[in-house]
């Protein structure tokens, strides 16, 4: 069964599947950005693959390891044909965005302000694109490979410190 | 004169600053110990005096010292003569009250005295009002109009702190007092229908008749519902759990008077208790016989079949268990107060609402046709 | 008040002061800031079995001009770092403060981007409770020590 | 926020909407929570929940130790049942890895989580049944709670945090007096639940401020990511353990509760009958357990016997290894999931073949269901974010990691 969802995937995206593998058992399919709503669209609402609750996105930071440096994951499941699967995003730096999946599931929403929020991958079309975890003012991407661990910013004067 | 002035003062100081403030700050010590019970802990009492704790009763020392000396706050965004005014007026209604309230029957000079009709008659002198600050013919109507004055402490204090949550706290207030004042009010017609008086120690005195020859005609018997639902309106106006959505912790806070600290914060908590001790003496006066002890008179215990005295006591030992009787009755009911506050969940403010306006006032007016049936044709004197 | 300074070191000045801190040790309102894991046992130390009430410390106060003793409950990030300020300036006094767990002392393991190295880079504290969570025991005797220092605070520093 | 959204009809009388904001520091709010709520009069009409006081770094602190070291943090996700969060993680890095931990080990990791699963939801309760005002439920349910807590202690060493669950095994296997211990507490616990529902069930002010409150369709909460309890009450019988069972969950016979409105009281019962539910589980597991190794016999992932550290070279070599370079996790990328006692709790671990991860990501159930939290606020009172937010069991840790 769990063939089927990458199949059904190609078969119907053929132009927009760019890989697809079966790693530990997680199906995965590397997409394109173009046609991202659209495929989104197209795996919740065919009967077959029905993919009704948005798990999980994240971002993975290839910093100086792969090009291009970022991967936008998505993971999916269906709760009646109870099955998976991972989608995963390649963008580049200097180009990093992705189109909101906000109207396919608004279940994305806070998903994708906290990726922009850590990771700075813009989703287009986001209703309300600001930041989550920190608060506006701050600078950066903390979970970026290229932020320190410790570069605090704090937001208030700390005490025996001159401001 | 001088003399009337100097027992006055000594009635006030007896009744309102040595009975009530200590059943009030005995409240706050009961209530969290109430509640360790409850939850099967301890409850405070570490703070000591030398080698005594008197199992925490210290604390309340502990706190009213502290309460004293600590930094007191006024906002700056706030209304500052009203801010500080509020908690008196919160304060001194619920004090005012307790002027009318009898605490023993009139005294008789020489105690010299006869039982007529379950009353005592005196037979020489004027009787002394010994035991009520102020005997009024309206007593009832009078602690009616002083209580809602209490609204305004409240409402005030809520508005006058610029605060989203007071605010919200001060209109939760006045809408719950004023409509549980309504309610509060119609629950005693039936009452007063029978009595016929709403002198309060008249009421009293007529609660010692027996019906049926041997049952005592206390409030609580002839008008059982009346005394329910008076007893759920008077907490309400308490502002006491399950009605304290004006402060509601997990939701405003502290509510109306979130902004306070100090003295003004330890009035307004110390004028809810207060509120609970008129509670209290409220329904003993008009449900549980007041001083009333079943079967004694002037003259000593009565024997409830043959109405001939079974018992002789000597007139002012009489009068002492009628005081007895009068404040163990309303310990017993604060008491009563803490177990409700410690077992039920806390009403939304629509339910409360609902339960004032949808429940209670048409079972009042209910039970003032009712009593009026009864009275007009089954019960009527011809 | 300005009585203070002229009492301070009369046989006067130290009864009151006795008097004053006493009553203070045994009335603690407390305001909880909890935020994080130490809240659970925060929550089990204020319940039946460890009973902190018996110190006289139980009443929450949510408003914190109506508390004395803030307990800082977990990590304070620096987004939370401003609000743990005002809700500390916004106390009246005299007041105190417990860091309740390692990350209130100094951050913890959070060595990060995010995280308040220790409240007492913001607000002064008078009581660090170790542990990650500590046990109720600790708390106790955290609030125990607390109840010392009161006792010893002398007069002038209580204006 | 500050447009005008009533328009006064006739014009009698002017008002306004007030915003309120409620939080970080507010009672009900568990301190990590922020919501700006527009009100009419005591109607909610729009709720903004701002989340992020409590962000901990935690995958950025999980990059920078060994995959073993990353164990205490995820204890402080769900700091409510740690367990779960041990076990999910362990299992996240066994199938990146590929092996499979011994059936002993996988009992007591089942008996352990379902009895963290039984300290959260009594938690959840309680504090939503005290933020109601009801404070003696909760202190039931604390006392119950207070009970598993000692009994685990027994077997973690710490009664919050226990750091329990080692990659390939656990840090030992079940004390000697174990079962004996847990029927005890066992039967404490069960009476003490017995009392709460005593206590609520048919308590008149209980129900009126639990039903009909905070209520949701099946649909919407999956469209929002819903998992766990939440979900399940509105209709939806969404459950990891039996959808796609992990471990050994196919072997227990159990239930998954699911409710009909969605509302607040259902939640409650749902999570009332999944503490029955989990006792059954463990029930099974005792007594299907058989002796045997609870760690799996791999040099590469569990530490040497102490004995051998200090006895030969080469146990001194690993121990060394293991702990300075980390267990070394070949590289790839693995999504694994768990149910959590909020829901659904997914470790997607990227690796790069060294000793640290690569990236450790955590979904939480949490962050699902506070998105989605405004819908079950708007339109009901003030009063009612109290129950509906303490039912959905916001879990500041592992929300906002």
């Amino acid at each position: 069964m769990s063939k089927n969802v990458l199949e059904r995937l190609q078969a119907r995206f053929a132009d927009q599947v760019e890989e697809t593998h079966s790693n530990q058992g997680d199906d995965t399919a590397y997409v394109k950005r173009d046609k991202l709503v659209e495929l989104l669209t197209f795996l919740r609402d065919d009967a077959e693959l029905a993919f009704n609750l948005p798990v999980d996105l994240t971002v993975v930071d290839w910093y100086q390891k792969r090009e291009p440096r970022f991967e936008v994951v998505y993971h999916l499941y269906s709760t009646t044909k109870k099955h998976r699967v991972r989608l995963k995003v390649r963008v580049d730096e200097d180009d990093a965005r992705v189109p909101s999946s906000f109207p396919v599931w608004p279940g994305f929403d806070w998903f994708e302000r906290e990726a922009w929020d850590l990771y700075g991958v813009r989703f287009e079309g986001h209703p309300n694109h600001t930041r989550i975890m920190m608060w506006e003012g701050f600078e950066g991407h903390p979970l970026r490979k290229d932020y320190p661990i410790n570069k605090r910013q704090p937001l208030t004067t700390l005490l025996g410190e001159q401001k | 004169m001088l003399l009337l002035i100097a027992l006055t003062l000594l009635k006030i100081v007896a009744i309102v600053l040595v009975f009530v403030m200590v059943v009030a700050t005995l409240m706050t010590w009961a209530d969290r110990k109430q509640s360790a019970l409850i939850q099967d802990r301890i409850g405070p009492n570490r703070a000591n005096i030398g080698n005594v704790r008197a199992a925490g009763l210290v604390h309340i020392l502990a706190d009213a010292l502290k309460t004293l000396f600590k930094e007191d706050f006024v906002p700056r965004d706030a209304n500052s003569a009203l801010f500080g005014i509020a908690p008196f007026l919160a304060f001194v209604p619920a004090l005012l009250s307790f002027a009318v309230i009898p605490v023993g029957d009139t005294w008789c000079p020489d105690g010299q005295i006869a039982v007529q009709n379950f009353r005592d008659v005196c037979l020489a002198g004027e009787p002394q009002s010994y035991f009520q600050i102020s005997s009024m013919g309206a007593g009832l109507l009078c602690i009616f109009a002083i209580v809602s004055l209490g609204v305004y402490g409240s409402s005030i204090g809520g508005w006058a702190s610029n605060n989203k949550y007071a605010l919200i706290g001060g209109v939760r207030v006045s809408a719950q007092m004023v409509s549980y004042e309504v309610t509060m009010g119609l629950t005693l017609v039936g009452l007063l229908m029978i009595y016929q008086s709403v002198d309060l120690n008249e009421m009293v005195r007529a609660q010692g008749e027996l019906l049926w020859g041997f049952v005592p005609k206390w409030g609580i018997i002839v008008q059982p519902l009346s005394f329910v639902l008076f007893f759920t309106a008077a907490i309400a106006e308490t502002k006491r759990p399950p009605f304290d959505i004006p402060e509601a912790e997990s939701e405003l806070g502290a509510g109306y008077f979130i902004e306070y600290s100090a003295m003004r914060f330890a009035l307004f908590t110390l004028s809810e208790y207060v509120a609970s001790v008129l509670v209290a003496m409220m329904v003993t006066t008009l449900f549980l016989g007041g001083w009333q002890v079943p079967w004694l008179y002037g003259d000593g215990f009565h024997n409830p079949f043959t109405g001939e005295l079974a018992l002789a006591l000597p007139y002012a030992v009489v009068k002492l268990i009628q005081v007895g009787a009068f404040c163990f009755k309303t310990i017993l009911l604060c008491w009563f107060q803490l177990m409700i506050r410690w077992t039920l969940p806390r009403f939304r403010y629509d339910q409360l609402m609902r339960l004032g306006w949808k429940v209670i006032l048409p079972l009042s007016l209910a039970n003032v046709l009712i009593t009026a049936v009864w009275l007009l044709w089954i019960d009527s004197p011809k | 008040m300005g009585l203070e300074g002229q009492l301070t070191g009369t046989f006067v000045g130290t009864r009151l002061s006795d008097a004053l801190n006493w009553a203070r040790k045994y009335s603690l309102f407390q305001y909880p800031f909890v935020t994080a894991c130490c809240g659970m046992e925060f929550m089990a130390t204020a319940c039946s079995h460890y009973d902190i009430s018996r110190f006289g410390a139980e009443i929450p106060r949510f408003s914190p001009r109506q508390a004395d003793l803030l307990f800082v409950v977990g990590t304070v990030s620096h987004k939370l770092a401003p609000v743990l300020r005002k809700v500390y300036d916004q106390m009246c006094d005299p007041k105190w403060v417990v860091a309740f767990g390692a990350c209130a002392s100094s951050g913890g393991f959070y060595d990060n981007y995010c995280t308040v190295q220790g409240i007492d880079t913001i607000i002064p504290v008078d009581v660090y409770i170790p542990g990650c969570p500590p046990r109720p025991e600790q708390v106790l005797d955290a609030l125990m020590m607390l109840q010392e220092k009161i006792q010893a605070e002398p007069l002038e520093k209580q204006a | 926020m500050s447009e005008i959204l009533i328009e006064t009809e006739g014009g009698d009388l002017d008002s306004a909407p007030m915003n309120l904001q409620m939080g970080p520091s507010h009672p009900a709010m568990h301190g990590t929570i922020k919501m700006r709520v527009k009100l009419d009069g005591e109607i909610v009409q729009k709720t903004e929940v701002e989340v992020g006081y409590l962000h901990r770094g935690f995958e950025k602190s999980c990059e920078s130790v060994t995959w073993s070291q990353v164990m205490p943090y995820t204890d402080r996700l769900n700091y409510v049942s740690p367990l779960c969060n041990n076990v999910g993680y362990c299992m996240a890095v066994e199938k990146l890895i590929g092996v499979r931990a011994t059936e002993r080990c996988e009992y007591i990791r089942i008996i352990m989580a379902e009895s963290s699963r039984i300290c959260d939801h009594l938690t959840c309760v309680g504090a939503s049944a005290m933020e109601l005002g009801g404070f003696t439920a909760f202190l039931y349910a604390i006392e119950a709670r207070e009970e598993l807590w000692r009994l685990t202690e027994t077997v973690t060493g710490a009664r919050l945090t226990h750091s329990y669950c080692r990659i390939g095994g656990l840090k030992d296997d079940l004390p000697v007096d174990f079962l004996p211990n847990y029927r005890v507490v066992e039967k404490k616990v069960r009476s003490l639940v017995a009392d709460m529902h005593a206590l609520l069930d048919r308590n008149r002010i209980f129900l009126d401020r639990m039903k009909d409150v905070g209520s949701m369709t099946a649909e919407r909460a999956l469209q929002w990511g819903f998992t766990g309890p939440v979900l399940r009450s509105t209709g939806s019988d969404y459950d990891v353990r039996k959808a796609s069972p992990y471990m050994l969950y196919d072997r227990f016979d159990f239930e998954v509760p699911v409710g009909t409105k969605g509302d607040n009281y259902d939640r409650y019962l749902v999570r009332m009958e999944e503490i029955e539910q989990s006792f059954r589980i463990i029930d099974q597991c005792l007594k299907q357990m058989k002796p045997g190794p609870v760690n799996l016999e791999d040099g590469r992932l569990l530490l040497p016997p102490k004995d051998e550290v200090y006895g030969s070279i080469e146990g001194t070599i690993a121990h060394f290894k293991i702990i300075m370079d980390g267990i070394q996790v070949p590289p790839g990328e693995v999504y694994s999931y768990t149910e959590a006692g909020n829901g659904e709790l997914g470790f997607y671990l990227v690796s790069t073949g060294e000793g640290r991860p690569y990236k450790c990501r955590v979904r939480p159930p949490c962050w699902s269901l506070m998105q989605g939290l405004h819908e079950l606020l708007e339109g009901y009172q003030i009063a009612d974010i109290v129950p509906t937010f303490g039912s959905v069991n916001m879990i500041g840790g592992e929300c906002d990691r």
